[in-house]
Formats: structure tokens, sequence, C-alpha cells
């Protein structure tokens, strides 16, 4: 019964393309699985747009979004209408061609990289041997569409939004794939599932033997997710956007759908690194705890997608916006360093592995905690201190 | 130095704190759902001016055309044009009494100046329109409004003019009283002086709390 | 700026140990520009005008602008070369307005100068009209002056942190708090005055109107939930790394160019000068309570936040102390006449500390019933005017902030 | 198969050239990123993923930015640029046939082509990592000095010319 529920959709793919000519039965099989994501993730992205305004109303102590529909259910869909209907605006001055082409570039390549994820059970849409390194490939090229929105717009702000953007993820993009790297050395395969499948089995019989509850993994998640944030541009890393100083960034003379696609990328961007971090970190679509594999797998992956949007939308709410030259230094001499000494932990926790005496699991903890918490002290240190930043005390006159 | 990073914690234990409140502590989540949920306004509240009448929305007004409230308002948004009856007397009546809601700044100056408890603050505040001189100029009798109503808005205010007014109304009987035998005064006098006593009654006519659908006006003669 | 000032003790403002001074020996308001400081000097024209920088037009209608404003800024890459504010757009005449109405009618104006502190407004312009017309206050006045004074300062203080956190890109999440806890205050307000913002309170000689019944309770409920907001806001902010690293050592305002410039209020404070007009003027009845003037260091970002969370602090307390004695009696002088009001001829400023900084009506009259001379001393502009020195070699991020820690008022500057 | 060759070459062959002959530079540059992208996809009908994929994420992600990077900081991006045909055209030709015909003859002299096509290797990632760990180590480890170096030489560079502005 659960297995009859959890493989449900993949039965459900194979009897429809059972039904084509043989011929035909490669093309119908891709165009299902396209189809399938472009649909889950849109609706995906619906809802957590809505349960970002909800969330960050909530932060705030509003209630946000309530009008549209029972509790401002179908603001979502009033969105979508009003980006819809909205008049397309193109500056005079803009790069015809290039101004269209960007939003569609910013898109495309995430919902490209969808289709390496193991969302469950036997559901990868294409099982690419070197699939992080598709994934990653795909994502290299978000950023030429960024460069390209904020430069077709002949616009000063998006000019600098564009200049912004390029920077941050191409200093963000070292730190995302270093902390990744400790993962394949680990699992020994570039292949998505077979990183999912190197996580199956428990830690004494309950716990999951995830990456994240390994020293190195655990780093290596906060890392890979605090590289991801940087990545998509969400905040506190949302300078390409900053609108309180470059008021849009690359986004600011697009109007009405093509907009929304841009918003749509941003999205589905921070979907896809949260699917990949818990693809590698998070054991994919296996459950937590033994004794829960009842519980259908592609509801695990979008469980835990959905606890990543979470904290996203949760950082969101509470953190102010880094600077650029700040953002910078935090890539380059705290997470680049971490990343290369994270490798380390791996290998460290690797190759202690066949330790075998009384504590030797609370032994490879030290190992690992001292190995990266040294590191993570003396690199944070020289962050904030270097620069005098601190509390302060103050005095006061009577 | 505290372990770097603690301040971020701090913040989203913070925010945290805050979403789970805002769903069970009122004091947290303060919105009001503005057209289905409403603030009672405070007594003190004001928007712009009315004109307080006693019975009869238009012989009943208590504004003698004194025009102090259209030389003290400081944006000048009043205009008011004395009555007149047939032989061109000036009357103690306003045959134009028009107010600029979108230039008065709600200052409540001609409601402290004026001497005859006439011009009152409301605190009608829905009056958005699209129709910028016909609903944003109001006239003499979209401002004009009963005491009663006067009451329901500010009734610690209203109770004290009243009191004030029935004090300066026995002052004058008693020093009317002396003087004897002297014709009455004019029409509009007195019935001005006979206003302040009715509201005493507490139930009255139903003058309404709007503005009458205009009965003849005895301005109107006037005016021909 | 100030006619009576005495000799200049700058040391003794900046460095130093603070002792507790006595009236006699209070510090000195800032000199003239005799002491030698210049300000900032800066490139005077593009000597590297091919060297391709970009010309950025932040502004007039910009989301972190405060309103209608321009800044011309010259970008160097994301550093800033020059930075000039353009502003006017806002200009309203408000000074001619206010010499061509009678005194009573300029009041109501004065809560449209600085929006968020229409009463600290009024009750600066009333000071130089009681002084020119040499009235008295009654003693209830007093109080209940200065407790609408610290709750408007308390909610300018903590909506401009809130607009500065937005700045930094926060989300407006410090922001709604601070527009949380401003309500009540604001609802105390409308309570009091019958106006939310544009409050129009204060009359020469006291008040327009007595509290109404129940106000004071509410009030009290009101001062008690203050400190926890201020530690929520606190424990929110200010160890938080990201704000700290974005605000330290960011818009250093040193002790001397601030004097030199006429800054005043919680910026000047920042900067370590211990200049608060509640201390040195003692208008009002401030001497009768305690409280302290917080002081930066540094004189940066950081230090006019915290300078402005410790301000807060000591204005709840003020109210604590206000809120238990307020003395009963009168509420304005009955002497004075609403109509007809004729000060003797003569000249009188009046200032206080706005929460912004010394704000200061200067009157002249002529024996009638409009002020001949009617002129502001805005602190919102004045503490503009050394923005481009303080944003020199930083980034556009940076200057946004500095502005946003300036505290401006549009409808002060411009007036 | 063939056709999709056809078509990738020609869009390699096309953007490249326009990456020569556009005006705006902005635009060669988005042309060079077509051209690594079709590049890629060559590749990948070789069946070589792992090359055809680090040929995107280095190419199109690293390489065409930087590109599009050094055009932005150093040139008039107005677009009113004069074309990048080098002037004297026809030496270019001369240059250019001389190279394609040397490669040509290298490519049809050697042995490499009358040889049996070995079969698509399988698991390509992990024996590419072995060879390049083990056999290839040394080439590997100078390449990988000599781009260090560079990039520091890049970045002492373009620390000496920023002298004196700013912090950090």
């Amino acid at each position: 019964m659960s297995t009859a529920l959890d493989q449900l959709f993949v039965n459900l793919k194979h009897w429809v393309v059972s039904r084509f000519p043989a011929d035909w039965q490669l093309p119908v099989g891709m165009l299902i699985s396209a189809g399938a994501i472009i649909v889950v993730f849109a609706s995906l992205f619906a809802i957590t747009v809505l349960a970002e305004r909800k969330g960050l109303g909530r932060i705030q102590n509003r209630p946000g979004p309530n009008r549209v529909g029972p509790f401002g259910l179908l603001q979502p869909l009033a969105d979508f209408l009003k980006m819809l209907t909205k008049e397309n605006i193109i500056p005079q001055a803009a790069d015809g061609l290039i101004y269209f082409l960007a939003p569609t570039l910013v898109i495309l390549p995430t919902l490209l990289s969808f289709s390496v994820l193991p969302m469950g059970r036997n559901m990868t849409a294409v099982d690419v041997d070197a699939g992080l390194l598709f994934f990653f490939a795909v994502g290299a090229s978000v950023e030429l569409a960024v460069f390209m929105a904020g430069w077709a717009s002949r616009n000063k702000f998006a000019l600098l939004g564009a200049m912004r953007a390029i920077a941050q993820m191409i200093c963000y993009e070292l730190p995302l794939i270093l902390s990744t790297v400790a993962v394949v050395m680990v699992a020994g395969s570039l292949s998505l599932s077979g990183i999912v499948d190197h996580q199956a089995g428990y830690y004494g019989g309950w716990l999951a033997r995830w990456h994240v509850f390994t020293p190195w993994g655990l780093a290596g998640f906060l890392l890979f997710m605090t590289a991801a944030t940087a990545e998509s541009n969400r905040a506190p890393f949302d300078l390409p956007e900053g609108e309180s100083e470059i008021i849009a960034g690359h986004l600011i003379e697009y109007s009405g759908f093509k907009y929304a696609l841009f918003f749509m990328g941003e999205y589905f961007g921070m979907m896809a690194v949260s699917g990949l971090g818990i693809t590698l970190f998070l054991g994919g679509w296996r459950p937590p705890f033994a004794g829960l594999e009842w519980v259908p797998t592609y509801l695990w992956f979008f469980g835990k997608l959905g606890v990543c949007i979470a904290v996203f939308i949760w950082v969101r709410g509470t953190l102010p916006r880094l600077r650029a030259d700040q953002l910078m230094n935090f890539a380059w001499k705290f997470m680049l360093p971490l990343t290369l000494i994270n490798l380390l932990g791996a290998a460290a926790w690797h190759y202690t592995a066949d330790w075998s005496f009384l504590g030797a699991t609370p032994a490879r903890w030290l190992l690992g905690a001292t190995l990266l918490g040294a590191p993570y002290l003396a690199l944070s240190r020289r962050l904030f201190g270097g620069h005098g930043i601190g509390p302060r005390t103050y005095r006061f006159a009577t | 130095m505290n372990l770097p990073g603690t301040g971020i914690i701090k913040g989203m234990v913070e925010t945290a704190r805050n979403f789970v409140g805002s769903y069970h502590d009122p004091e947290r989540l303060t919105t009001i759902e503005y057209p289905e949920e409403r603030l009672t306004q405070p007594e003190n509240a004001r928007s712009f001016p009315m004109l307080i009448f006693d019975d009869d929305p238009v012989k009943g007004l208590r504004c003698v055309a004194c025009k102090i409230c259209e030389k003290e308002c400081p944006p000048q948004c009043i205009y008011i044009v004395q009555d007149r009856d047939e032989r061109g007397k000036p009357r103690k009546f306003p045959r134009i009494f028009d107010l600029d809601i979108s230039v008065c700044m709600s200052c409540q100056i001609c409601v402290e100046v004026c001497p005859f408890d006439s011009i009152k603050m409301n605190t009608e505040f829905e009056l958005s329109t699209d129709d910028r001189f016909g609903r944003l100029l109001l006239h003499r009798d979209d401002l004009a409004k009963s005491n009663e109503y006067y009451h329901q808005i500010h009734a610690t205010e209203a109770a004290e003019v009243d009191a004030r007014l029935a004090d300066e109304k026995a002052k004058a009987e008693a020093k009317a009283k002396p003087a004897a035998a002297k014709p009455a005064s004019p029409v509009p006098t007195a019935a001005k002086a006979a206003a302040p006593a009715q509201p005493a009654a507490p139930v009255k006519s139903p003058a309404a709390d709007k503005p009458a659908a205009k009965p003849a006006s005895p301005a109107e003669p006037a005016a021909a | 700026m100030r006619p009576d000032s005495a000799e200049p003790d700058l040391s003794a403002l900046s460095t130093g140990d603070l002792v507790v001074e006595s009236p006699a020996a209070v510090p000195a308001p800032p000199p003239p520009a005799t002491s030698g400081f210049e300000l900032t000097p800066k490139p005077a024209t593009a000597p590297d005008a091919d060297r391709g920088l970009l010309e950025v037009a932040i502004g007039p209608h910009h989301p972190s602008t405060h309103g209608v404003f321009r800044l011309n800024a010259v970008l160097d890459g994301e550093r800033i070369v020059r930075f000039k504010p353009v502003f006017g757009y806002l200009h309203r005449n408000h000074e001619k307005i206010g010499e061509n109405g009678t005194y009573l009618s300029a009041m109501p104006y004065t809560d449209r100068l600085d929006y968020f502190c229409s009463l600290s407004n009024n009750w600066a312009y009333a000071l130089a009209v009681e002084k020119l017309a040499g009235l008295a206050v009654p003693e209830r006045a007093d109080y209940i002056r200065i407790i609408t004074a610290e709750l408007t300062r308390i909610q300018n203080h903590a909506a401009l942190i809130g607009f500065l956190l937005q700045e930094l890109g926060a989300m407006g999440t410090p922001l709604m708090y601070a527009f949380r806890e401003r309500e009540k205050i604001l609802d105390l307000f409308e309570a009091l005055t019958g106006a939310r913002m544009m409050c129009n309170y204060l009359r020469f000689g006291g008040c327009r109107c007595d509290l109404p019944a129940g106000w004071l309770e509410e009030c009290r409920r009101v001062v008690e939930g203050l400190p926890r907001f201020f530690d929520e806001f606190e424990n929110l902010l200010s160890t938080n790394e990201i704000l700290m690293a974005r605000t330290q050592g960011i818009g250093v305002l040193p002790p001397e160019l601030a004097v030199s410039a006429g800054v005043t209020g919680p910026m000047l404070r920042a900067s370590g000068v211990n200049y608060d007009l509640r201390k040195v003027d003692r208008y009002g009845l401030y001497d009768r309570f305690e409280f302290r003037v917080p002081l930066g260091e540094h004189g940066d970002v950081y230090d006019r936040y915290m300078v402005r969370i410790l301000e807060m602090r000591e204005s709840a307390k003020i109210l604590q102390q206000a809120l238990r004695e307020v003395p009963g009696g009168p509420i304005v002088d009955p002497k004075v006449k609403l109509r007809n009001f004729r000060p003797k001829a003569g000249e009188a400023y009046g200032r206080l500390e706005s929460p912004k900084g010394e704000l200061g009506f200067y009157l002249i009259s002529d024996g009638s019933t409009n002020p001949y001379r009617y002129r502001i001393r805005p602190p919102s502009f004045i503490n503009l005017t050394i923005l481009e020195d303080m944003c020199q070699g930083l980034t556009l991020q940076d200057a946004l902030v500095i502005l946003g820690a300036v505290d401006i008022v549009m409808g002060e500057v411009d007036r | 198969m063939h056709t999709g060759f056809l078509l990738l070459a020609l869009l390699t062959l096309a953007s490249a050239g326009a990456a020569m002959c556009l005006r705006n530079l902005v635009h060669c540059a988005l042309c060079v990123a077509i051209s690594f992208v079709s590049l890629a996809a060559l590749f990948l009908t070789l069946d070589a993923e792992f090359v055809g994929f680090a040929q995107i994420l280095v190419y199109v992600g690293a390489v065409a930015i930087l590109i599009v990077i050094a055009i932005l900081l150093t040139r008039d991006i107005s677009g009113h640029g004069q074309s990048l045909v080098f002037k004297p055209w026809t030496l270019g030709v001369g240059v250019g046939a001389l190279v394609a015909g040397s490669l040509v003859s290298a490519v049809t002299s050697s042995a490499f082509t009358h040889r049996e096509l070995p079969p698509a290797p399988a698991a390509t990632v992990r024996q590419l990592g072995e060879s390049l760990m083990t056999t290839y180590v040394v080439p590997l480890e100078i390449i990988g000095l000599l781009l260090t170096a560079a990039l520091l030489g890049a970045v002492l560079l373009a620390r000496r010319e920023n002298e004196g502005g700013g912090r950090s």
C-alpha cells in the first residue's frame, strides 16, 4: 500500500507512456516530466509567494494579505492577473532584443536544474551521471541573464544592480560549489541519486545517516545554505535588488509579465538550491527517523523544501542587508576558507570511520568540532574584530 | 565579544516570538480590519468643521455670520456671505457658508474663536470622493448638523456648551427683566436665544443627524 | 547660534571624564566658526571627468530619501566622489505665511514642519511667543507639555530607527514594531488633542484643553509597556552582527566638525558632545526630573542609533516621573487672549530640544497681531548640511544609511 | 544525430562570426556565450557529459561573465564604437587561412582519423578523475600553480591601479 502510494506518480507516468507507440515513448515521457515540473513548481511558487507575504506579515505583527478569497488564499491568482494585464513598458533607449530575452533566460536554467533533482524514489526527471555538475552548469547562466537585464535596460540603477549581481554570484559560486565537494568526496559520486543513496540507513537504528548529522555535514549544510542565499539574491544578500539604494537593481525597468518572470526566477532559484541542499545534506527524499518509511518519499522532499523556504522567509524578515564590500569579504575571507577547511573535516570524518573503541563517536564529533569551530572563531573574529566591530558601552552625562 | 553569530540568533528568536505572538497576543497583532471593524473614535477626535443647529436645520443655525472664523482661519478655507432682508438690511444669518475641506487643515481654530458655539468639529472621516468641487466644497446645508449629533460625537464637550449657553441665556433673561417692557428683539436673535433651552430636553423631534432634505430656506426669499 | 553664548570649551565637551555638572557650569553651546575647524575639503570640480564616473540622481522620488529630496551623487563604481543634496521640493513658504497670519494661526502650521513631532514643534513656537509676550505657564500645563514632548521623542526615535533599518534593508520588520508602539502613542495624542499627527494642541500660556478622563491611566499603561518594547528592539538589533558591521565606523562625524557645522540633537551627542537643551536651558520643568544624557564616543551611525535607543529609555524614565506627579490646576494662563493677541514690540528666540535637535523660533513683534519676522531654526536642515562630509569615500549604500541616521523630515528641511 | 550536429555546428560558427562582426561590444560578448553553449551541446551529443557541463560552467559561467565585466570596466558601452573587424582585412583572412590550412593538414595527416573509433567509454567522470589524480597529476598541479600565479598577478595589477582609492 505504502509503496503503491509512493510510486503513484511514477506508475502513472509509465502507464501513460506505455499507451504510446515505442518510437514516441521517450519524447512523451520527457514531456510528461517537464510538464509535471512546470506545474508543480509554478504552483509551489504561488504558494511560496503567499506564504512569504503572510509569514513576513506575521513576523512584522500584521496579518498579511487577507482580502482575496478566504484568508487571502487567492492572492497569488490576483497577483498573477495583475502582472499579466499590466502595461509592458520598454524603455526607449533599451536594447530591445536583449531586454526581451533576459527574463526568459532567467527562468529557463532554473527550470532545467529541477530536472536532475531526485524528488522521490525513482522520481528524477533525468538521472544524469554528473547531475551535480549539470546543476551548477545551468545555474551559472543565470548570471548572464541578470547582466543582460541590467545592461539592456539602459538605466544607471539597473547597471549598478547588474554589476553587483554578477560580482556577488561569481563570488558565492565558489563557496557554493566547494561546500558540495565535501559531499562528492564522501559519497564518491556526482550523481544526485547516488548521493541520496549514500545517505541510506540509520545511525543506531533510528537516526537517518544524513550528511547533516555529521560535523562536516552540518557545517557544510550551513555554508551551503548561506552561499545559496547569496546565490539566489535573497536577504540578507539581496544587494542586487537593494530597494533602499538602487531601488530594484536590474529589475527597475521591468514591468508586467517580464517582471513576474524575474520574480518567478528568483523563487525558482531559491527552491532549486534548497532542493539541492536537501539532496546533498538532508538525505533527499529519505525520512529522518526509522519507522517513517510509510510516508510517501515525495512528501519528505517537499516537506523539507517547505522548511527550507520557511527559514529563508524567516531570515528575510529579520536581517538587514550587507554592504557590497562586506559581502565580498565575507565570501573570500570567511566562506571560502571555511569550505576548504570543511573538506579536511569531511576527510577526517571519512578516515576515522573505522574507529571502534568506546566513545569513538563523541571523539569523532569532538575532532570535527575543533577542526571546524576553531577556524570559525578565528575567521569571524578577524572579520569583525579587524574593523573594531562589536557591542559598545555608553557613557551618560547627568 | 560574544560568540560571533549570537546577535543574529537573538534577532531571529525575537522575530520568531513575534511571529507566534501575532497569532494569540492582541498586543502584537494590533491591526483592525477596517471596513468591517472600526475603532471607536475618542471624544476629542476631529475631522472637519460643522455648523450646529437647534431644531431647524436652517432657521435653527447658531451661526450669526459674524465672520470671525473666516478671518481667523489660517488657510482661509471659509467663505461667508451674510444674509440680507428685503430692504437690504443685514440679518444675523449666513446666506452662504462655504468650507473647502480640501484646503481646511482641521486645526480647530475656528471652533476656538467662535463666540456663539456655532461651529464645531465633526468626526466624520469617510469623505473621499471623485468629485473635487461637488463634494469637497461643503455648503451651509452640508455643514449643518443637529445639536443631538453634536452630543453623540462629543458628549462631554457638548454638555459643557449646553450648560454654558443655558447659563448665558439665564443671565440675559435676568438682565432683560429690569429692562422690562422693551419690545422683543429681532427674530434671529430670539431664535438663537430660545434655542439653548431646547437641548435640555433629551428627546427631540426627528431633526435627524443629517441635514434635512432642504426645507424652504429663509435665505431664499432674501436672495431673490 | 545663541546671542549670549559663553566662551566655548570644546575639549571639555568632547573628551575626558564627564562629571555631574552644576547648573552654573553647564557646557556652553557650540561656538561660532572661530575655532579653526573647516569642513572636509572636497574635490572642487571634476579633475577626473574622463575616468567614467557615474552621475546618479537619487530622488526626488526614491524610497530612501524620506520625501521629495534629491541627492546628486557622482559615483566611482559604488564609491561616492561627490554627493550634493538638493532640496526645496516641499517648500511651502512657511515663514512668510507665519508673518502674514496672526500669532495663533501659525500654530497649526508648525505641526506640519516636522510632522512626526507636532507637539514639540508646538511647544517650541509657544516658548518663543511666551518669551515675547512674557507669559507664565501653569504648572499643570508644563507637565502636560513635558509628557507629550517625551512621548513625541519616543515615537520619533522609534520610527526613525525603523526607517534607518529599512535603509539597511531589514524588510520593514523593525519599522513595523516601531509603528506598533507608535500607534499606542498616537492613540494617546488623538484622545488628548483630537488628531494623531497634526495635534495643534499647545496655546500661548498653556494648552488648548485639559486631559480627558482616564487619559493619565491609559498613558501610564502605555509607558509601562515601553521598556518591554525597547528590550525587544535591542534584542532584534543592537548586537546584530550585520547591523554592527554596516553602521560601526560609518559616517564618522568628529565632534569639532559637528560643532562647527551647528549640528545638534542626537547626532551631536553621538559625537560625544554633551549638549542637550533640556539640561542647558532647563525650559519647562525639566530640572525637576532625573534623567541622563547618553553620549556616543565614535560619532558613527551605530552611535547615533544607540544614542537614540538610550534616549528613548531616558524619556520613558522622565515620563514615569512626570505621570506620577501631575498636579491639578488651570491649564492655560487666563490672561491670554485668543483673538487680537498683540505682544509688545520686541524680539524673542524660543528653542527646545526637539527629537531631531535644537528647534528654534525667532520672532520679532512690531506690536501688531502678526509677527514682523518669523524665522525657524530647523534641526533637520542644519544637520543635513554636513551630509557630504560624512559620506566622503564611502559607498552609495553607506551614504543612504548615513542619511537615514541624520533623521530628516522634509517638511522641516524645506519649510 | 546528423542534422543535430549540423545545426549546432552552424550555430557555433554563426555566433562566432557574429561575435567578430557586430558593432556593439556587449552583443559580441553575448554571441561568444552562445557559441560556448552550442559547443557544450556538441560535447553532449558526443556523450561527453562531464566536458560539456564543465564547458558551460567554466566558459559561460565564468569566462563570458569575465569578458562582459572587462568590457564594462574598460570601454564605452554605449555601442557607438567602431566595428571590431580589423581594417586591413586581407591580412586577417590570410592569417586565418594559414592557421586553418595547417590545422586541416595536421588532422588529415595524423593516424587518428584513420583508426577505428573506440566504443564510448562508460563512467567517464570517475575515470577522468582517477587519471587526473594519478597519471596526469603533475601537469594538473602545474596548471593549477600557473593559474594561481596568474590570478595573483591580476589581483596585484588591479591593486596597483586602485591604490589611493578608498578602503580595502
